[in-house]
């Protein structure tokens, strides 16, 4: 069960309402509802899922195993620096994994998890398509590229304030 | 207004570099200096020239003829004969072949790429339509329209011999034959952009540099098959395109090359994005299709394939994005022209993202039947550092590592798969000696299992089953049984999954355990990992002969496996040790070895 | 916008914005300007082509050279990113790589002005189609 | 037709045949674990995700599903060449390595798919099991469903049942790759979904990823409490199945037997709910009647067509999806539901002992009944009308707990005054059957004339929606059926839109009615199995002396002395109900 419980306020509603009422409430739409829902709030907690689910009338069952299916969507808040290492094979063969690895132990979360003071989460992701400047890491919407374990100190610091 | 009157550029990239090209730039610069010329011509060092074979390379400016095979010795000759008396140093001239068309303008035969699929690309503002109009956009869906009937595009798309570029290979204007034939009250145009191979970014780069191409070739298509609705399936990780590609299809429509009744055609074509959600399943046609629908995107059985019932149950017609950007300019050449480039079977050229161990990261389109070796000794310049070529990832996850013996295969469908890879959408991935093919494959195997929809149960458990045998292989707890192993449940899997995704998946895994089943054998007989890239197998040993005994090492040691009298040689418990590389890090003698 | 109605429209107006190309690229013509392509596929801004971009667009203006940048895509030198390729009328076009906002001062001042080149350049190693 | 060859083997079939069908023809029985086939619904379940039935194709690089790949003029299959068997046995292999080991404790021992493919594809061991990780998942348990994902192995059969044919969506696909697996919205409990209890994933389910909660232990300890009087009401689709769990033909009527053991047993009395049915159809008939004599008196008020209520799986549809409906159906209780109270009042009284120290079990081809047992309108101070609802299987495997065997058991009669019923109380266990057995008893008190043909033989069938129009001497009274929760959704729609035409509709949860209810014997899609079943209920009806539920004597005395009259002050207090908005709610904040 997921435990996270937030609040929907009715102007969140009505915004998801919005959105769902922009497509037409068709449930061949979900996905772009989805997107559009995430954009606007974040992430996809339980309680947008149900809303979402209400309006276009599409069972919530059916609306989480869509959520669940695509790495896209998360249904956990991200961090307000969200750091993403590029784990593509061009990355992976220049070193990524030690990378990723010394971003762990920095910042001691695992692949998936957002700090608890909401300031950093970490993931992965396949292939950003610059595979010139590999290893790749985005942290927000900052590329850095040609990253060393030992730079990984340095990157963190531009966000320690 | 130039200072100089002449240059002289010479290849500064990593083959030249290592046949002594910096030798030749410091010698003309002194001989230039010696004769006073150094006011009048200047001597650059460039990039790679992609012709490292023949290498170092010099080309004189402004004349543009290009010396290979230079060597230092040939310096003073090139400054007295082509710089002061205006003649060309024949001897140093490419070879036969090249003779009497020694300008780089004129050198095109020398150059192992054509671009067709990104001729646009790097040249045009993707955001302006006029310049993509201004180089001759949308003529080809004018000529469509008004000259040729349905049955005469398709027949241009069939003979030039065109293939889907996204993997599978199949005919392009077979597909679009079949798609033409069903009936339907609706019918689809789809291009799959849901470029979702770790390490290929060849799709993005065309929609981000030439999205125009691809909303042409799709109108094409509709054309053809009397669809009126294009959608293009893109992943969401790609806001650039996605961008690029809203402003194209806006300007597109304003100018009326969307939409109702184009050029006066009577033929309405619009399209639509529709975003992905990060699935790599979502390659697969069916896959895509379902995720388009909102659903969780699993492939289905074909048949029926999408010509026949596709998109909301309608006749479909799915073409990635390289397929789609070498529509327009088929149609504007013509089948036969298209079908002299390449091989006979594989017609045209392949948009290659090269990357990892190679010195020209780079997006790069060469001939069909281009060997591997022209790709990433020449173009790609060869390897990194120096280093030792020792595979090539071509397909990504479901192509196969290649290897020495492959590099002179020249590269098409057909042979890639009998070499036991594929040509996948087109990444290429180089490896060199420090890479462990064990891990490569495993890494491989990580993405399947991560990336496999769950639907069938050999893609779900078996894909993962082949990772945990690797992950104890490069443990070193692998046995040879388990190479049995790792062979009869990569043949099963590949003959039992559902898609396109189970069908391949294992290919890492055989072409390894085929083309380097010595690193195998060293890693389970032996427990020896020769890249030194699995940590389990790896051993610190001192070396007697630089160990002066100060006790560094075991003091730091957390599990106290070093042992040794103050002033002697110590010695590792490799019972203990955890490998934790502190000993490694505190040496100050180098007396600590990794074997 | 206006709308191209037939494809006799299309080629009319293609035939038009190509004179225009040409006039722009033609050194004997007094309209001929430079031309600046920097390569801005995701790549390329990842590794900071949109400073290069600016930098480009507000020197040229300050130090008085008539010319116009253009954002284009990948060029396919990925390892030598931002790359940008130099056009200046009645010369082959010159690609630069590995190009920060000090190296297209050098550009600049040295190659736009002094038609002296810089070490880095990129030859280009393929052939485009022309149609 | 096309013909082609199979095995070495030539075979003519249709157009459009699988190899899987075209095998079957000359015998040849390819093993299949996800494929079902659902004739009845006119539903396949072929995801072709299993990958058992794979057989080896010439000309094909892959196997082929032959589920799923259908035939071609010359194709020429092997079904059995050693590239086949060693592929299916490796994949059978996969699925193991994912699957619990717990065979000898596992409530589908004997039962399960799964474990019969990996006896006959000879599987004997795990290659590198220790390393081998497993899917696992929390475990849920509901008043009636325990869902233990670790046994799920995708074959998708109970989404398909929960959404295309129940239209409950409470189940869906859930996660990607390795930890995929059938489940609920963000893993919560059914008890929290929209699930419905029908329980018709758990009789599709071909392992124990989806099973019954086992109420038997209770019902055990219950008879060895002395301090006890244990009731045993026993529901009528389960007489018509029961012996299908002892090897019998399907549709074998083992009333008789099925008495003996539970007497044998130790069940203090054995009654029967046919008896309740009787009294559901005196209080829900007379409901209708008095619904129907509002309306043609001109109320506009009155709601029409009323709707069944007996179906516990089907009031939790309308409480969960229509809310806004709740008022439509009857509220006449559910014949297990009615019989608890009467039992624990009026028979208590008669034997002159405390409700607390009376257990009342039912057993039903229910699992929704479980969880109807245990609602709070249905307790008496915290003390339950019905203590526990046990289904057929569960009382099969009592049954051979207790070493009989149905077969070789004596016949004998329930006990009275709770085991006496008409034919009318019989029909109640497949579709159509209650609102017949309504109609024999409203014709009369509605006309006052003698029923001379009691069998309404349009209102029969396996049809998932059916109508009937029946002359009520001069009144056209217009009946709807459906069964299936997919096919009452059509008609809920069509009232919500005001475009019903009906006075009354009965509605089962389940495909066929209770006989293929949830807690029934595993019928594995075989539709024949359900028409036996709904045959032997009609024969044991036909065979009844009395058959209609108003002339069922026990009934008439339990009016006379107790009730008082349908619809009386007390017969609402204990045989009336009222419904709950059951929707999920949002979670709004402030």
């Amino acid at each position: 069960m997921c435990d996270s419980k937030i609040k929907l306020k009715e102007k969140d509603i009505a915004k998801i309402k919005e959105i769902c009422e922009f497509f037409d409430n068709k449930a061949g739409e979900l996905i772009s509802v989805l997107h559009r829902c995430q954009s606007e709030f974040g992430y996809l907690p339980p309680e947008i899922q149900d809303v979402v689910s209400d309006f276009m009338n599409v069972p919530v069952a059916k609306i989480y195993g869509v959520v669940t299916f695509y790495s896209f969507f998360t249904m956990k808040p991200k961090g307000k620096y969200p750091i993403s290492i590029c784990t593509g094979t061009a990355c992976y063969v220049r070193g990524a994994e030690k990378v990723l690895d010394e971003f762990k132990k920095e910042l001691n979360l695992e692949v998936g998890e957002t700090a608890a003071d909401g300031k950093f989460s970490l993931s992965s992701l396949r292939c950003v398509g610059a595979c010139g400047l590999a290893p790749v890491v985005l942290v927000g919407e900052k590329t850095y590229g040609r990253v060393a374990p030992d730079d990984v100190k340095e990157i963190l610091a531009a966000y320690e304030n | 207004m130039s200072k100089y009157k002449k240059h002289i550029m010479v290849c500064g990239g990593t083959g030249c570099r290592a046949s002594e090209s910096d030798t030749i730039v410091e010698k003309m610069k002194k001989e230039l200096e010696n004769r006073n010329l150094d006011k009048d011509v200047q001597v650059v060092i460039t990039g790679c020239f992609g012709l490292c074979e023949k290498g170092p390379i010099v080309k004189m400016l402004p004349d543009n003829t290009i010396y290979t095979e230079v060597k230092p010795v040939n310096v003073t000759e090139i400054i007295d004969e082509h710089i002061i008396k205006g003649r060309k140093v024949k001897s140093l001239l490419p070879a036969d072949s090249y003779k009497g068309k020694t300008d780089s303008k004129n050198m095109d035969s020398f150059k192992k790429q054509i671009r067709i699929a990104l001729k646009n690309c790097g040249f045009i503002n993707p955001e302006v339509i006029d310049e993509y109009i201004a180089s001759n956009g949308y003529e080809a869906l004018g000529k469509a329209l008004m000259e040729y009937t349905p049955e005469q595009t398709i027949d241009i798309i069939k003979k030039s011999g065109l293939r889907g570029r996204g993997g599978g290979g199949f005919p392009t204007g077979l597909k679009w034959e079949f798609a033409a034939k069903s009936k339907g009250d609706q019918k689809y145009v789809v291009c799959n952009a849901d470029e979702g191979d770790p390490g290929a970014f060849m799709d993005r780069s065309i929609l981000e540099g030439d999205p125009h191409s691809v909303l042409e070739a799709m109108a094409i298509c509709g054309y053809t098959m009397g669809a009126t609705e294009g959608l293009i399936y893109i992943r969401a990780e790609y806001p650039l395109a996605i961008e690029r590609l809203q402003i194209a299809i806006k300007q597109a429509r304003e100018y009326g090359l969307l939409g109702k009744n184009i050029l006066g055609s009577g033929f309405d074509f619009d399209i639509i994005l529709k975003l992905g959600a990060g699935a790599f399943v979502c390659g697969e046609e069916t896959a895509l299709i379902h995720s388009m629908e909102g659903l969780r995107g699993e492939p289905t059985i074909k048949p029926p394939f999408p010509a026949e019932s596709g998109y909301n149950n309608m006749p479909t017609n799915v073409n990635n994005v390289e397929t789609f950007a070498n529509i327009p300019t088929i149609i504007n050449k013509g089948a036969e022209w298209f079908a002299s480039i390449g091989t006979k079977k594989s017609t045209g050229t392949k948009v290659f993202a090269l990357a990892g161990k190679i010195n020209n990261v780079g997006l790069i389109e060469v001939p069909m039947g281009t060997t591997l070796r022209e790709v990433i000794f020449e173009i790609g310049g060869g390897i990194q550092d120096g280093k030792k070529f020792k595979a090539v990832q071509t397909g990504g996850p479901s192509g196969g590592c290649l290897t020495e013996k492959h590099l002179d295969t020249p590269i098409d469908f057909d042979n890639l798969i009998e070499a036991g890879s594929m040509m996948g959408s087109g990444g290429m991935i180089v490896m060199d000696e420090d890479d462990c093919m064990v891990s490569m494959a495993k890494f491989y195997l990580d993405f399947t299992v991560e990336e496999s929809c769950g639907k069938c149960a050999p893609c779900r458990i078996g894909n993962k089953r082949l990772y945990e045998t690797l992950d104890k292989i490069t443990q070193g707890k692998g046995t040879e049984a388990d190479l049995d192993l790792l062979r009869n449940m990569s043949h099963v899997i590949k003959d039992t999954s559902l898609c396109g995704l189970g069908q391949t998946s294992p290919n890492p895994v055989l072409s390894t355990l085929d083309n380097f089943w010595d690193e195998y054998i060293a890693h389970v007989k032996d427990h020896k990992c020769e890249a030194g890239q699995c940590k389990s197998l790896l051993q610190y040993n001192i070396i007697a002969e630089d160990c002066v005994g100060c006790t560094a090492c075991a003091r730091v040691c957390p599990v106290g496996c070093i042992a040794g009298e103050k002033k002697e040689v110590h010695i590792i418990d490799q019972s203990i040790c955890i490998k934790c590389g502190a000993c490694m890090d505190k040496c100050k003698f180098n007396a600590i070895e990794l074997i | 916008m206006a709308k191209v109605k037939t494809l006799a429209d299309l080629r009319k107006m293609k035939s038009e914005l190509r004179s225009k190309i040409q006039v722009r690229e033609n050194p004997e013509n007094p309209e001929s300007i430079v031309q600046i392509k920097v390569g801005m596929a995701t790549s390329g801004i990842a590794s900071g082509a949109k400073e290069v971009y600016n930098f480009f667009t507000e020197e040229l203006a300050k130090r008085n050279l008539s010319g116009i940048t253009i954002q284009v895509g990948d060029m396919g030198y990925c390892y030598a990113e931002p790359t940008v390729e130099v056009l200046v009328p009645g010369k082959d076009p010159i690609v630069f790589g590995y190009v920060d906002v000090k190296k297209a001062d050098q550009i600049i001042e040295k190659y736009i002005k002094n038609g002296e080149l810089l070490d880095g350049i990129i030859p280009p190693n393929y052939q485009n189609i022309n149609e | 037709m096309i013909k082609l060859k199979i095995d070495h083997k030539f075979v003519e079939v249709e157009k459009g045949t699988t190899i899987y069908h075209a095998a079957k023809k000359l015998d040849i029985d390819i093993p299949i674990l996800c494929y079902m086939n659902l004739e009845h619904l006119d539903i396949e379940n072929k995801p072709g995700g299993c990958r058992i039935c794979v057989v080896e194709v010439e000309g094909r690089r892959n196997l082929a599903p032959s589920c799923s790949t259908k035939v071609d003029e010359g194709m020429v299959v092997r079904t059995n060449s050693m590239r086949v068997i060693n592929a299916r046995r490796t994949v059978m292999e996969f699925i193991l390595s994912d699957h619990p080991k717990e065979c000898l404790t596992c409530s589908k021992s004997g039962g399960c798919d799964l474990q019969d493919l990996a006896q006959q594809l000879g599987v004997r061991e795990i290659p590198n099991e220790e390393t081998c990780e497993m899917s696992t998942y929390r475990l849920d348990t509901s008043p009636s469903i325990i869902r233990n994902l670790d046994k799920c192995i995708m074959c998708r059969r109970c989404e398909m049942m929960c959404n295309e044919v129940q239209t409950v969506g409470a189940l869906s696909a859930i996660h990607r790759g390795f930890e995929a697996a059938v489940g609920t919205a963000f893993e919560m409990n059914l008890e929290a979904s929209t699930c419905t209890y029908c329980g018709q994933c758990v009789a599709v389910c071909p392992t124990a990823a989806l099973t019954e909660v086992d109420h038997t232990p209770q019902v055990i300890r219950a008879i060895a409490d002395p301090k006890k009087t244990v009731i045993v009401q026993t529901a009528p689709a389960v007489r018509a199945a029961l012996g299908e769990e002892f090897g019998m033909e399907a549709g074998t009527l083992v009333t008789g037997e099925m008495v003996t053991a539970l007497r044998n047993l130790g069940f203090d009395h054995v009654f029967d709910t046919d008896f309740a049915a009787d009294l559901t159809i005196m209080e829900e008939g007379t409901e209708l009647l008095g619904r129907l004599k509002k309306h043609l008196a001109g109320d506009k008020n009155v709601k029409l067509p009323m709707l069944t209520s007996c179906c516990p799986g089907w009031v939790n549809f309308f409480e969960t999806q229509f809310p806004d409906m709740k008022d439509i159906p009857s509220t006449a209780r559910s014949p297990q539901q009615m019989f608890g109270p009467i039992a624990k009042t009026y028979f208590a009284d008669k034997l002159g002992i405390k409700r607390e120290d009376m257990v009342v079990v039912s057993i039903m081809p229910c699992l929704a009944k479980k969880y109807e047992a245990q609602r709070d309108e249905f307790k008496v101070d915290g003390n339950p009308d019905v203590d526990f609802s046990i289904t057929t299987r569960e009382l099969a495997h009592l049954i051979k707990q207790a070493n009989m065997d149905i077969k070789k058991l004596d016949k004998s009669d329930f006990d009275q005054p709770m085991g006496e019923s008409s034919g009318a109380g019989v029909i109640f266990g497949t579709t159509g059957g209650v609102i017949e057995a309504a109609l024999r008893t409203a014709y009369e008190i509605h006309t006052g004339k003698n029923l001379e043909k009691v069998d309404f033989d349009q209102l029969r069938g396996m049809e998932g929606i059916r109508e009937a129009t029946v002359d009520f001497d001069g009144l056209d009274l217009k009946i709807g059926i459906a069964h299936g929760l997919g096919n009452a959704r059509k008609l809920l729609e069509d009232i919500r839109d005001g475009k019903s035409h009906y006075h009354a509709i009965e509605i089962m949860a389940c495909p066929g009615g209770c006989i293929g209810g949830g807690g029934q014997p595993q019928h594995h899609g075989d539709s024949a199995i359900l028409k036996k079943r709904a045959a032997a209920l009609y024969r044991e009806d036909a065979g009844k002396p009395i058959r209609k539920s108003h002339e069922n004597p026990a009934i008439k005395e339990l009016y006379e002395t107790f009730l008082g009259e349908p619809m009386s002050e007390k017969a609402h207090h204990l045989l009336h109900t009222h419904y709950f908005d059951r929707k999920r709610k949002r979670n709004i904040g402030v």
